[in-house]
């Protein structure tokens, strides 16, 4: 099967779906001729012009809102907000906005508004450049959240976002972009709520997300040359999260680390971590680990190596856990 | 108003007919807020009836309406049904909204009326989008966006006024100018006296009318819309008012001084509008019959509403995502 | 002792650091003759002049933004952001400027500003005005939390917050402003940091955020009567949250309940469970569990009551742990 | 410059110097960058000096400058040191910000340079708070905000217009308008040409300049300054401006067409402004000793930077607050 990056398995998401409904239409800034901040929408432009790929005013906040607008008028839109720091800007339109107004306005309208942003975790560009901020959006009932690690996934996903009436928060870290997986030329998609084993254990399941899932897997195969063998479970989305799919690895192997870039409390991993308390509290055979990015605004610079987990300190919370 | 009176006499009666309409509706909610049967809050349109009504009557029925928490005159001038829209403020499950809205959450989709919102200033951008939809699908469509005073001073507004300009939208801005933001009066919150020059620094066409004369203002809204629907848009329409003796039924306002509190009513649109239609030859009866219409479609709305039942907990998780 | 209510504690708080720190303003809306959204500031106005209780422009997102210019050029200031639900429109001036500034400019500027804002998650006012979302402020690392439930901590901690030099997020349940408590007339402040054990007790461990302590104290109560002893323990303050303090409650109980009006997802139940899973996880006599408010938006009207927890569903999950 | 400059020849060199420090400065973190010595991104402001030069030139170290990522002309203007502002790109510990800013965060207090921004606009409000401050103080200070036409287009710009027109802080808007948004050129960000317009709407003194005069922008900051200083203000200035052939060192923003990314270099204003110096007398061994200076001035600053150390993890939890 022909391999592509996680880059090219979202443009062609896009640019497939953007064949098959005319109405879609994107949003944001220097996605137009420019191809996206990373790239992503290269060649759209050419193919679908200004009027569907629409470079707009540097207004995070109102290009939201006016893709939750073309939303609820019948039409589908995708929206970009450059890096994932600046949906802050954006906030009251993602959560208070399109999450609620299906619900509140008691089905009359729908939403189907994709928020593509991605996470520059892992580039050194510091304190306003750097998070990973899906637990916020996690919190907030009304929005699906996807989160890939790999092209595969990512197409998928992106297909099943792309498909249905819901919004949806699409993350992406920019250290995967340039990863790639087989995918098929055939069309698919991924359903979401569905976990994936990427790697099969016995000893302890690492639940790991987008970036740091390439950090789970060399430490797993570091590990079995120790002689653990180390399930790697990626959610893949965790608004519908796999409770069940994740429990079923835990029961298997007794023990759990959650893994991500994110900041430490309130993370994505502390919720995980309850929910495997409320449901499988008795196949602990160790209290559940997490290892995430460190609780500090993320300095600029090459220090943002020591914020984030790294397949070292993955591989020492793996032994530990195992002793 | 004179035989030069550039509307029918038919068109006058029907501005006067939703005058009383929203006047008596707004009554009875205040009534029940009394009494309790409103949970949370109510932001009457007293003394604000010539704006929505002036400016909904130049709009056809697919025309559409997005406005704020007060936000019952746009609904009921747009054409919704007052009964399903007090079965609304009640929370009721007949309401128009299924019980979820209340008073600050209106949608009739049915109507062009595409929701009111709590978030000052968050459905701005929300009907930049829905105007954009209708320029992308050429349909022939005009979106009319109500706000306050306040409201033009939030950030959301600004940049939707920018995008509305660039991409020559068809959407009417419509400025309820009632001089307070809660207690905040306008010489607190900006420089200038009209807001109206805030827009022309886009580029575009910005009136300011006197908005308690609801001939005045629907003469406007008629250019307005003309303009707009021939992609002349967007316009922007600058309405002075007065507000009502507080800000919402729950609280109070600035108003201390309780002769301040009485000023709407010495500019009250409605008796100014009645004086004119009674001088200018229509006859009292007449008016008279549509003021019993109104009273009595509005206690059939209320008798509907407290009748209807309130949803219960089990459907709480229903209808957070559409699948 | 004489007794206050939370409200004129806050109030008294205030005002004596006013008296005490001629350059400490306020920003806000409605913060002026008006006395605040709730009446924190009632008199403020009067005693202390327009300059320095300052009303303005509907705008969150700047009034922060300018909020945070005094801070950094030596002043001290306090905005009002009217309901929590109104963060949205200001988080980037929350999380990325405020909250970080100190840190990435090499401590060359401090940021004392204290941003207050009350949560309204007991009212019936809707999906836009009802929601607690400490856990967001929680993950972002630089910002101070302080969450009282009682009129006592409320001004102690608020004089801890009126006299540092980091910013603080005070969040206020409005349901508990005209609630009691003894209030000495002699200075006193309160540190951050330190959990509050309102009720001792020896079988479970109730952590009660804001709203929820009388809650979970009436439910000690009737667990009393049903020969349960419930500790209930009040953290106060979440960053820096006092997990010591918690463990040693739960390391005499063996059992542990969290309780919040917060959405249930990625809440701080989550975290305070996982940290106590790391460091009591072997006096963990039953799963750590959770009573919050559901993964809904909170529909309008009496419906709330459903949505947040109550005595009666914390009584059942104090049985429920105990067996 | 003929002898009825009203510059005298000490001031029109001082603005020589500063630009070609300037320029050289951009250029050698153009090649470090190229290197991998800068982490993250950098974004010269080469082309734009005179903006920065000629607005700094007019105001007194105590008077304060915000300014945005692009802001290495702008705190060498305001009178930073090289050397540790080239530090702080390398993010050293010896640089102006510990080396926890990058690039992007540059800081020197002892200067009245308040610090650069990553988020595009948000700058903007605290820049407004500072003006304010000085203004509350009576302190005879005027406050200068760098942005660019990008930020014109976000939501706290405009809120802080209306803001500072409000208050009449002393402050000076100062937008560079370079034309472009990363990609995005002003044409489709905008529909008007001038952003000064948009000022207006505050009834604010606005003024266009060119921005690749130096002494142009010097006289029109002066007058501003001027204004300002005697509770005039705020002003708006905008300075029209071409963009260098990137938007960064680590993105290309728009020009494919090479034509076009060269088009900085025709109206560059370094170059012109040599001219005249020239043409009006000045010794062109007078201004090649300039040169040299700077080239050894930032030759030095390059070698202190790289000599210095990076700080280590264990300073990462070190001053996330003050206390
Ligand atoms: C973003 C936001 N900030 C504050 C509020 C609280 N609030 C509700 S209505 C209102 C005043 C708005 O004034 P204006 O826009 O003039 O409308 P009016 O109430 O006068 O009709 C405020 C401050 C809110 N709902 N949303
Ligand atoms: C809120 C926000 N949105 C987007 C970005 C990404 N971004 C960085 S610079 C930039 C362009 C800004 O253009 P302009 O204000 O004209 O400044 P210039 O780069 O031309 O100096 C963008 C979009 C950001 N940093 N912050
Ligand atoms: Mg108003
Ligand atoms: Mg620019």
């Amino acid at each position: 099967m022909r391999t592509l990056s996680m880059r090219d398995a979202l443009n062609e998401a896009l640019r497939e779906e953007m064949r098959n409904q005319p109405e879609l239409t994107l949003l944001g800034q220097d996605i137009g001729a420019y191809g996206g901040t990373f790239g992503v929408y290269k060649g759209l432009f050419d193919e679908f012009g200004p009027e569907r790929v629409r470079d707009g005013p540097l207004c995070e906040s109102a290009t939201v809102g006016f893709g939750i607008g073309l939303a609820i008028s019948g039409m589908r839109c995708v929206v970009e907000l450059e890096f994932m720091d600046f949906t802050t800007v954006a906030m009251d339109q993602i959560v208070n906005q399109a999450a609620k107004l299906h619900y509140f306005l008691g089905g009359q309208v729908t939403v189907p508004l994709l928020i593509r942003t991605p996470i520059v975790s892992r580039m050194g560009m510091g304190p306003q450049h750097s998070q990973s901020l899906e637990s916020w959006f996690m919190h907030v009932p009304g929005l699906k959240i996807a989160i890939p690690s790999n092209a595969y996934d990512a197409k998928g996903l992106m297909k099943t976002a792309l498909r249905g009436l819901d919004p949806v928060l699409f993350i992406e870290n920019v250290k995967l972009y340039g990863t790639s997986a087989e995918v098929p030329t055939e069309d698919y998609s991924i359903p979401f709520g569905k976990a994936r084993t990427l790697r099969e254990g016995t000893d302890v399941t690492v639940v790991a997300l987008s970036g740091t899932v390439p950090e789970a897997l060399a430490a797993a195969e570091s590990a079995a040359q120790a002689g653990i063998q180390v399930e790697v479970v990626d959610p893949r989305t965790l608004n519908p999260l796999d409770d069940a799919g994740i429990a079923a690895s835990l029961r298997k192997t007794g023990r759990l680390i959650i893994v991500h870039d994110a900041y430490r409390t309130c993370g994505v991993a502390a919720e995980i971590s309850q929910r495997m308390m409320e449901t499988a509290f008795d196949y602990l055979n160790a209290p559940i680990m997490r290892v995430t990015g460190l609780d500090v605004p993320v300095p600029s610079g090459a220090l943002y190596q020591n914020v984030v987990p790294n397949r070292e300190n993955l591989l020492q919370a793996i032994q530990s856990i195992v002793n | 108003m004179s035989a030069k009176s550039p509307l029918s006499p038919e068109e006058l009666l029907h501005l006067y007919r939703k005058m009383v309409q929203i006047r008596v509706f707004e009554e009875q909610a205040i009534e029940l807020f009394g009494k309790g049967l409103i949970t949370g809050t109510t932001h009457p349109c007293i003394g604000q009836e010539a704006i929505s009504v002036g400016v909904c009557a130049a709009l056809g029925r697919e025309d559409q309406v997005l406005a704020t928490y007060r936000g019952h005159g746009a609904a009921l001038a747009k054409g919704c049904s007052p009964a399903t829209i007090m079965a609304e403020l009640l929370t009721r499950t007949t309401g128009c909204c299924k019980g979820r809205g209340g008073s600050m959450h209106l949608c009739d989709t049915a109507q062009g009326f595409l929701g009111t919102n709590a978030i000052v200033a968050a459905h701005i951008p929300l009907a930049g989008g829905v105007a954009l939809s209708n320029k992308l699908r050429k349909k022939p469509l005009v979106t009319a966006c109500f706000f306050g005073d306040g409201a033009s001073c939030e950030g959301e507004f600004f940049e939707t006024l920018n995008m509305a300009a660039l991409w020559k939208v068809p959407l009417i801005f419509v400025c309820e100018n009632n001089g307070y933001a809660i207690s905040v009066p306008t010489n607190l919150s900006q420089a200038t006296p009209d807001i109206a020059d805030r827009a022309r620094g886009f580029g575009m066409t910005s009136v300011v009318v006197d908005g308690n004369d609801v001939v005045a203002v629907h003469l406007a809204a008629r250019a307005a819309v003309e303009e707009a629907r021939h992609g002349r848009g967007p316009i922007f329409l600058e309405c002075k008012t007065v507000r009502w003796e507080r800000h919402s039924a729950f609280s109070a306002g600035r108003y201390e001084d309780p002769e301040e509190a009485q000023k709407w009513k010495r500019v009250d649109p409605l008796p100014r509008f009645r004086e004119m239609l009674l001088s200018s030859g229509t006859a009292a009866a007449q008016l008279a019959k549509v003021d019993q219409d109104c009273q009595e479609e509005i206690a059939a709305a209320v008798a509907f509403a407290v009748q209807s039942p309130s949803p219960d907990a089990a459907s709480l998780y229903e209808g957070i995502f559409v699948e």
